[in-house]
């Protein structure tokens, strides 16, 4: 339980820091590699969810593919215009105040609300489970993922493609 | 049955209507002219024969006779109606208005024999209308038709003055008499509105009745009544709404016969004739019609008495004539003034065609510039004389009985102030009567005028006697001012009121009188005229000015109604309308204004999906 | 003949003629203008024969047609006439019929013009005839909306300079152009159709009986309170368009700037629709709200009365006065309802119809005048009697009907309707009324004067101009017509007016 | 598979013609008309199976449902799709012709988002098929990509985007959380008991579709989108993604919710009148008529809104129709936009100077078009406002109704200044424009449907009160 | 460790990504405010679904994360796109269209 908990507040400041990060560091690269720390941290805390499928899909295709591909497209485009990207902020304030006041309404929300008592116990592994769930209730959203997937891979070549 | 009065009346009433259709419509032959003028000369010679029938069956008349026809329908029964009231006044003033027109058509023939076809055929079409209109106001048998007609009369008047509307004076003229008459109409119209209220009807009949029933609530019936004067008054030209009728005479002077002498004129005592009984009811207005009445006729004289042009004196003689009859009326006894009405109506319009024939002859209004016709034109100063003396209240003149009773029943209804000034008044009428003969027709001749000022196209060469065409009419005339004259000084009539034995001696003193001092101030040249002028001098100067009541007029006009409009006007396009296009542009501007929160910057953009998401959160917080 | 539909007829001839003009006459003037007269001839005809058709004793609604539209809704298409409407049908054929011979010379994109001149001629015939409130308002818009092209491409622009407070805005929105006064008019019209719509939709639900027809909502009760915002609304919404002050500005800017049968067309009838709406639907639907409120729409009025003669008397342009005159005389039929009285109903619609003759007269005599001397400047002419005696007399008989005078349609509006004002619960409305009688005479005379009367003008632009010729004589002709007759034998109207104001009047408790 | 392939038809015949699409672009000539006309021809059939379909059947445990609604919305986007796609046929220059491959299969791709949208009663499959009809369009709205406003326009469209997505999945996730289910069917009971977690991601959730939808104040993306990509596709952009967003805040909002629905009223309401205020006056000042009917259109949704303000089955059914008026009204506008585009190459409104003189047809067309938008008797338009302000006032909101009627005034007011461009100035050059066939036929297409409806509106009037009856059972 | 603390946590990582969005001038910089947002989303499907013991939450994540990655790639390709024909990739920049 108190592993759990210390666990928990680890991950939360791994996770908020990193995210801070993010948005504040004033170098592009950086708040890549940060936000990839942020990734894997919130895969983490999958695993405390003992969702651990969820943490490895997180881990590979995002905090890996993602920032693999965010990484390439920045590389690309310095060539592009030769010179490093500058990653300065705008209207700190403003933004800061509206993030705020956001979390606030979220917060006002959340608490007080009520919510599903201790965690039930899980079978080990939800894996085969959340397969099959996949394949038949939810084959529909499914078969449009793919779709999806082809017309977005469809569009971001048609852009990135060089002049034709 | 058709040789009943009423039905005579009505055909008199039509005949000059069809006349009138015909030039309207018929635009060829109204355009050539004399033919159009035959036809309206011819119809009112049958309107004068069947007129003259109709009165010969009004003694047969027991009580008024009627014919109605509905003009206004309402769901129960008509509200108004038109059609002819014959009883003996109405039909004796329907043959004074035949007679008078008639004899000015043919009169015309020859007065305006240089008048090209189109303007010749405007004038008949005119002259046609007017009987047409002037018979139905006599004959009217309720306030509706006698308000039509009424009002017709007057637009008759308002284009005939303007016939010569190429002179500036005649369209200014023609437009003034017109709002004049017209704002005493909007008098009489409210008065006819407001009785209606007060005894739901418009037939004089039933209002008669009720009246002498005592059945017509007083409550209000004095301005009721008032009213009703202020439409006589201006027609009447009674101070201060007798301002028109000098400037009146810029038209053709049988126009001033017809219209502004003999009847339109007298339109309004009609009016307080037929209506007498009503007018019985409240004795303060008359108190007001008798005084103003009285103001009236002096006022008038003194006016008459400084003028030079011919025809402002004789209109100026009108007025105060009519204001003898109006102060007759207002002592309580119309019947007086009615009958210095049909006399005056007689030897006034005499009077006007026989200046007209000078003025023809001449080619000038203006006296000063006569002299010595005399002995060029005898025949019209014959006419001229008659006509004078009769005015001046000559005994065996018609003139005098009528001026005689009117003074009577003045005295009689116990206004010894106006009697006062209608004694002085007819003093000063014998003077400037005589003043005018005197300076035209005796001393010696003046060089005559080039053809100017006046739009008579008279000829320059030597002054003569009129054609036949006109002097017929003026000797028809004189004749009949005579044998009136005659005939009531033999058959002397009933009147109401017992004259006072010493009255009628005092008329013709007083007359005598002022023939008198004309005769020693313009024939003997005893009494200078500048001395008079001299004596008189703040008087003749007000009077040269009118006394002011045109300037006065002239400043309410400006002040009230121009600059008022002026002002108004401003305000509704700078004001009213302002407002409306401060408040588009206002529109317009707010959408600039937005537009500017569409800054092209996508993080403004995410702003606003944030800014809108929290104000979500919040209210579906709140919803709870 | 009983179940031909003749109100349809009417109504759809003129459009059917717009339709082969804009699509079978391509750039042949001649035919455009015959299918336009043949149009409006149609209806002309049918109006006149369905006038003496019309059963006075039977009275109420007749000739009905009726085809479901939306059943859903109740909305159906249900044409009927009644005596007010039975007139306000023949002056829009007068009107059309004299406009198209008016606007002969017309010759710039012709065919569009008489197009859109005949679509909006037939909205105003259906506003008449319709008797599913619906569908009155379908045909209101359509009286409205070709009005901005109408002025827009044909109109004649002016210059205001700006002035006053306010002055700051004109020159944004433009005003005097002819684009500026097309845009105002429309929208403020539109702007009044919306409370109108509001208006019949709150009564539509308040009913609750799936009709829009007017039948229903008469035999329909309707709460004080609702009655009360809803004939404010109508009264806003229909007197914009009958020109109630203060929102009466779109009119003297549009009628100034429309060409001549517009403005005939406009204020001659749509104005009129303004009011017909009033009475119609106001005070028709809503008697309660009609006696409470009766007090605001005479006192109105009669600042209309006063206020426009004296605005009229301000200008110098004839059009202007023209159409300032037109305030005014809405007033008196603004007024003449608002008395509540036989006479003063019989009175206002009797102006309704006298008034849109008499303004479309003057109307087509300005344009005349306007096209041989290139000017509306009144005191720059003068003297036009000599070269123009037929359009001098016109205009005078046209003056002497709006000042009023007997023998004329305008006195026997007036005097019913001073009649009606002295009788009615504010007696005081006679003195303002007759007041503007009197201010009209005085502006009226003055331009008669001014123009034609008075010593001839020295410029030479103004000499030997030609008179009225060929077709517009017809123009003229048949509206002095129509004018004297109306005055000389007021009954031939009035009688058929008296069977629909009197069960009027009867719903509001004046008669029991 | 024949239970579900009933359901599914309409979602499997488009895949199926995306398919083809993609192979006849991939082995077809590059450049050939031929993707454009199959995609054309497959839709007219699509349509055609839609409009005989029945409503009724259902899949996946009443998670996807083909009821009344989701017919209804099906046909609207399909013929959209169809009349958008036929007003691309005729060519002309940029890159669609040229890539009419990829653009149609885009196109379907969205359009199949949208269809399975219609059906979704499932927040998984509706979040997916939102995305799929959202992505495409970023890429669509960029489709011009050498165009530097047309890239620029797909890059704020999709960061605008996809933070809404974002937000909707966030959203969403709340309602999950609360409700303990992803099937809709649970909604309505955890709506009742007021779970507060639900009201918060409803209010996320709502937000989110605010931006798809274009309310004021998600709609800043609207105007630029529309000005920067294609007309015809604009033209679809403009209704069909709006039906999609309509359709999903029913499901959401209303469905099965009775009364509780009253909750969202005053918010609606707000949104409503937000929207058509900044929408109208914003459109004023504008000169370039893709941005004056980007705004316009805001305004629209507005009016559409109000009639969802009215939570009533006449409000709902309202607005149904208004997206069916919205749809001829708008898309032949931008059909007319188009064809005066290609001619002009320009799309401000000096272009449209003297219009009518130089070809009447098109300019009364479009004449047509902007009135029916302003809500002009004889005109579908017409019957639309007037149905929503019925249906508002129904609920006595008069003050709403008040307030939309006068709005309409300040529309008519920019629409008539484009009537002004077409008809009062003069041309400023001579020639009439020259319209390829397909675009006339889609212009002719939106003509008939605009007055038609407006003529004649009364069988629609009862379709879609049919419809929106089954939300309120 | 209670639910509540996930969504708390979930909540301030959001707001942190849409401060991102917000502030960032860079359109990299954007997209990776956007994806913080996405991740905040999945930490609450998770959550959800273990203290409810379904799945459903997961598999809505995993759905989630596949669009993610979608959106990803349009954007970036997006991004390159404009880059080579404005040579900026600062949204500041990117204002064409306004008004």
């Amino acid at each position: 339980m108190t592993a759990d908990v210390v666990a928990f507040w680890g991950l939360a400041v791994l996770l908020v820091g990193s995210a801070l990060a993010v948005v504040l560091t004033r170098n592009l690269f950086h708040s890549v590699l940060w936000l990839a720390l942020a990734l894997t941290g919130t895969a983490g805390l999958f695993l405390l969810l003992e969702a651990e499928f969820l943490a490895a899909v997180q881990v590979l295709l995002y905090a890996g593919g993602v920032v693999t591909v965010v990484v390439f497209a920045i590389v690309v485009t310095e060539r592009l215009v030769g010179e490093r990207l500058s990653h300065t902020s705008r209207s700190v304030p403003l933004g800061a105040i509206t993030a705020f006041g956001l979390l606030a309404g979220l917060v006002v929300s959340i608490a007080g609300a009520p919510l599903a008592g201790p965690a039930p116990a899980m079978p080990d592994d939800l894996t085969p489970e959340l397969g099959y769930a996949v394949l038949t209730r939810h084959v529909l959203p499914f078969e449009l993922l793919g779709v999806l997937l082809l017309v977005a891979l469809l569009g971001a070549i048609y852009f990135a493609r060089p002049e034709d | 049955m058709t040789s009943h009065p009423v039905v005579l009346a009505l055909w008199a009433w039509l005949l000059p209507a069809g006349a009138f259709l015909v030039l309207a419509l018929a635009a060829p032959l109204r355009r050539s002219g004399r033919p159009a003028a035959y036809v309206s000369v011819l119809t009112a010679l049958t309107a004068l024969a069947a007129s003259l029938a109709a009165w010969q069956g009004a003694a047969t008349l027991t009580e008024p006779a009627t014919l109605l026809w509905t003009w206004i329908p309402q769901h129960d029964g008509p509200l108004a109606t038109v059609g002819v009231l014959a009883d003996a006044d109405s039909l004796v003033m329907l043959v004074l208005v035949a007679l008078v027109a008639c004899l000015v058509q043919v009169y015309s023939l020859g007065y305006l024999d240089h008048e090209e076809p189109a303007a010749l055929g405007r004038y008949y079409l005119y002259q046609s209308l007017f009987a047409f209109s002037m018979m139905g106001l006599v004959l009217a048998p309720n306030f509706v038709q006698l308000f039509i007609c009424w009002e017709l009369v007057g637009l008759c008047s308002y284009l005939l003055i303007g016939f010569w509307y190429r002179k500036p004076a005649a369209a200014r003229a023609a437009v003034k008499a017109f709002w004049t008459t017209k704002a005493g109409d909007v008098g009489l119209l409210i008065g006819i509105v407001l009785l209606w209220r007060q005894v739901g009807t418009f037939e004089f009949g039933a209002i008669r009745v009720m009246a002498e029933a005592g059945a017509v609530p007083l409550a209000g019936l004095s301005l009721i009544t008032f009213c009703l004067y202020l439409g006589a008054a201006g027609k009447s030209a009674q101070f201060p709404l007798h301002v028109w009728l000098p400037d009146a005479m810029e038209g053709p002077t049988p126009v001033s016969a017809l219209i502004h002498a003999a009847t339109m004129v007298t339109a309004g005592v009609y009016l307080l004739v037929r209506t007498s009984w009503l007018f019985a009811l409240t004795p303060d207005v008359l108190l007001i019609i008798g005084w103003v009445g009285a103001g009236t006729a002096l006022m008038a004289a003194v006016l008459a008495c400084v003028q030079t042009d011919i025809k402002r004196v004789l209109a100026y003689s009108t007025v105060s004539q009519l204001g003898y009859m109006m102060t007759a009326i207002g002592a309580g006894f119309a019947a007086a003034g009615f009958l210095h009405l049909l006399t005056h109506g007689v030897f006034k319009a005499l009077l006007f065609l026989g200046a007209g024939a000078v003025i023809h002859a001449v080619g000038t209004n203006d006296i000063t510039r006569m002299g010595g016709l005399a002995r060029r034109m005898p025949q019209t100063m014959i006419v001229f004389l008659v006509g004078t003396l009769s005015l001046a209240g000559v005994p065996l003149f018609a003139g005098f009985l009528s001026k005689e009773e009117v003074l009577g029943a003045t005295w009689a209804g116990g206004l010894t102030g106006p009697f006062v000034l209608l004694v002085v008044a007819a003093f000063l009428t014998a003077f400037y009567m005589f003043r005018v003969v005197f300076l035209t027709f005796f001393g010696a001749p003046a060089t005559p005028a080039p053809a100017t000022g006046s739009g008579a196209p008279g000829a320059v060469h030597a002054p003569h006697d009129a054609p036949a065409i006109m002097s017929g009419p003026l000797w028809l005339l004189a004749a009949l001012s005579m044998v009136i004259g005659v005939l009531f000084t033999v058959t002397h009539r009933e009147t109401p009121f017992d004259m006072p034995a010493w009255l009628m001696p005092l008329a013709v003193a007083v007359s005598a009188g002022g023939i008198l001092l004309a005769w020693l101030t313009y024939q003997r040249r005893i009494v200078s005229a500048d001395a008079l002028a001299a004596a008189f001098g703040p008087i003749r100067r007000a009077a040269l000015a009118n006394f002011w009541v045109d300037a006065v007029f002239v400043a309410v006009y400006r002040v009230a109604f121009l600059s008022l409009a002026r002002f108004i006007g401003w305000v509704d396009r700078y004001i009213v309308d302002g407002v409306l296009n401060v408040l588009s542009t206002w529109t317009v501007s707010a959408g600039d204004q937005l537009r500017r929160s569409q800054t092209g910057r996508v993080q403004d953009y995410v702003y606003g999906v944030a800014l809108g998401a929290i104000v979500l959160v919040f209210w579906f917080r709140w919803l709870l | 003949m009983t179940d031909f539909p003749i109100l349809s007829v009417i109504t759809w001839a003129p459009f059917v003629s717009a339709l082969v003009i804009m699509f079978g006459a391509r750039h042949r003037p001649g035919f455009v203008r015959w299918t336009a007269a043949a149009g409006s001839s149609v209806s002309l005809v049918l109006s006149l024969w369905l006038y003496w058709a019309y059963d006075r004793a039977a009275a109420g609604f007749q000739f009905v047609e009726r085809v479901e539209l939306v059943p859903a809704l109740g909305i159906a298409y249900e044409l009927a006439v009644d005596g007010i409407s039975l007139l306000m049908i023949l002056l829009t054929a007068i009107i059309i019929f004299a406009g198209v011979f008016a606007s002969w010379t017309v010759k710039t994109r012709a065919q569009e013009f008489y197009a859109l001149l005949l679509l909006l001629v037939t909205g105003v015939f259906g506003v008449f005839v319709s008797l599913d409130l619906f569908v009155f308002f379908l045909f209101y818009e359509i009286a409205v909306l070709p009005m901005y092209l109408l002025i827009g491409i044909w109109g004649s622009s002016g210059a205001v300079r700006p002035q006053g407070i306010f002055g700051w805005a004109f020159g944004r929105t433009g005003v005097g152009t002819k684009e500026y006064a097309a845009m105002k008019l429309t929208l403020y019209l539109l702007f009044g159709s919306a409370f109108i719509l509001v208006g019949i939709l709150a009564l539509y639900v308040a009913a609750g009986s799936q009709s829009f027809s007017f039948l229903t909502f008469e035999r329909t009760t309707f709460s004080p309170a609702l009655q009360t915002w809803v004939f404010l609304a109508f009264y806003i919404g229909f007197g914009i368009l009958a020109g109630i002050w203060p929102l009466h500005t779109w009119s003297p800017d549009g009628h100034a700037s429309a060409p001549t049968a517009v403005s005939m067309l406009h204020a001659g009838v749509l104005m009129k629709l303004g009011a017909y709406g009033v009475v119609r639907l106001g005070m028709g639907l809503l008697p309660e709200a009609t006696i409470d409120w009766a007090w605001l729409v005479g006192t109105i009025a009669c600042i209309n009365i006063v206020y426009g003669a004296l605005s009229a008397m301000a200008q110098t342009d004839l059009k202007y006065v023209v159409a300032y005159s037109s305030v005014s005389h809405m007033g008196v039929v603004m007024l003449g309802a608002a008395t509540l009285t036989e006479s003063g109903l019989n009175g206002s619609v009797f102006q309704m119809f006298a008034h849109g003759v008499m303004t479309g007269l003057f109307f087509a005599l300005v344009g005349l005048v306007y096209e041989k001397a290139h000017s509306r400047e009144i005191f720059k002419m003068g003297g036009f009697a000599t070269m123009m005696p037929g359009i001098a007399a016109a205009f005078t008989i046209g003056g002497l009907s709006s000042l009023g005078l007997p023998a004329t349609a305008g006195f026997v509006a007036e005097f019913l309707t001073f009649l009606g004002a002295w009788t009615s619960a504010h007696s005081w409305w006679l003195f303002p009324a007759v007041l503007g009688a009197f201010l009209t005479s005085i502006y009226v005379l003055r331009v008669v004067r001014h123009i034609f009367w008075g010593p001839p003008s020295a410029d030479p632009r103004f000499q030997n101009l030609p008179d009225a010729q060929g077709p517009e004589w017809v123009a003229i002709g048949i509206l002095v017509f129509v004018i004297v007759l109306f005055g000389v034998i007021p009954g031939i109207a009035i009688d058929p007016v008296d069977t629909a104001t009197v069960p009027l009047l009867t719903r509001l408790g004046v008669f029991p | 598979m024949a239970a579900l392939s009933a359901p599914l038809a309409l979602e499997l015949g488009t895949l199926a013609l995306l398919v083809l699409v993609l192979l006849s672009g991939l082995f077809g000539p590059k450049g050939s008309a031929l993707p454009a006309r199959l995609a054309f021809g497959g839709l007219v059939a699509l349509l055609f199976v839609a409009w005989n379909a029945q409503p009724g059947a259902s899949a996946f445990g009443g998670t996807f449902v083909v009821d009344e609604l989701a017919l209804f919305a099906k046909r609207l986007f399909l013929a959209s799709a169809a009349l958008s796609v036929l007003a691309s046929l005729g060519g002309g220059p940029g890159p669609v012709p040229r890539r009419a491959a990829e653009y149609h299969v885009l196109l379907l791709g969205s359009l199949l988002g949208m269809l399975a949208l219609a059906s979704a009663r499932e927040l998984i499959l509706l979040f997916v098929a939102f995305e799929l009809m959202s992505i495409p369009l970023y890429v669509l709205t960029g489709f011009r990509k050498r165009e530097d406003r047309a890239s620029e326009a797909a890059l704020k469209f999709f960061l605008v985007g996809t933070v809404s997505s974002a937000v909707i999945l966030y959203g969403l996730s709340f309602v999950y959380g609360a409700a303990g289910t992803t099937e809709m069917a649970a909604l309505p009971a955890a709506v009742d008991e007021g779970h507060p977690l639900v009201y918060l991601g409803l209010g996320l959730v709502l937000a989110g579709l605010g931006f798809k939808i274009a309310a004021v104040p998600f709609h800043m993306w609207v105007p630029d989108s529309y000005e920067a990509a294609s007309a015809p596709f604009v033209a679809w952009l403009s209704v069909a993604p709006k039906a999609a967003g309509f359709v999903a805040v029913f499901r959401l909002y209303l469905e099965g919710m009775g009364v509780t629905a009253l909750a969202w009223v005053p918010v609606a309401a707000t949104l409503a009148v937000v929207s058509m205020v900044a929408g109208n006056l914003m459109a004023i000042p504008q000169s370039n008529i893709k941005r004056l009917l980007a705004y316009s259109g805001i305004a629209h949704i507005g009016y559409m809104l109000l009639g969802f303000a009215a939570m009533s089955a006449n409000g709902t059914g309202m607005v149904l129709f208004y997206l069916v008026a919205y749809l001829f009204g708008n898309m032949g506008a931008f059909f007319v936009v188009e064809a005066v585009g290609r001619s002009e190459s320009s799309d401000q409104l000096d272009a449209y100077k003297g219009l009518a003189q130089r070809s009447p047809m098109l300019a009364l067309s479009l004449l047509v078009f902007l009135l029916s938008l302003g809500g002009i008797p004889f005109m579908v338009g017409f019957w639309a406002k007037l149905y929503v302000f019925w249906a508002v006032i129904e609920q006595g909101m008069y003050a709403l109704a008040f307030l939309g009627a006068l709005l309409t005034v300040v529309a008519l007011y920019y629409y008539l200044v484009v009537a002004r461009y077409m008809y009062i100035d003069a041309p400023v050059r001579a020639g009439a424009i020259a319209v390829p066939v397909s675009l006339t036929l889609a212009i002719a297409i939106c003509l008939t449907g605009v007055v038609g409806m407006g003529v004649y509106p009364g069988p629609w009037v009862d379709g879609v009160l049919r419809v929106a009856g089954t939300l309120f059972r | 460790m209670g639910l509540e603390a996930y969504l708390f946590l979930a909540a301030t990582v959001f707001a942190i990504g849409l401060f991102g969005v917000m502030t960032r001038r860079n359109t990299v910089g954007i997209l990776l405010g956007v994806e913080l947002m996405l991740n905040a989303v999945n930490i609450n499907l998770v959550a959800f679904s273990r203290f409810q013991g379904d799945t459903l939450g997961m598999v809505f994540t995993l759905f989630a994360i596949a669009i993610t990655v979608a959106e990803v790639a349009v954007g970036l390709a997006l991004v390159i796109l404009i880059f080579r024909t404005r040579r900026t990739a600062m949204a500041d920049h990117l204002d064409l269209l306004k008004g």
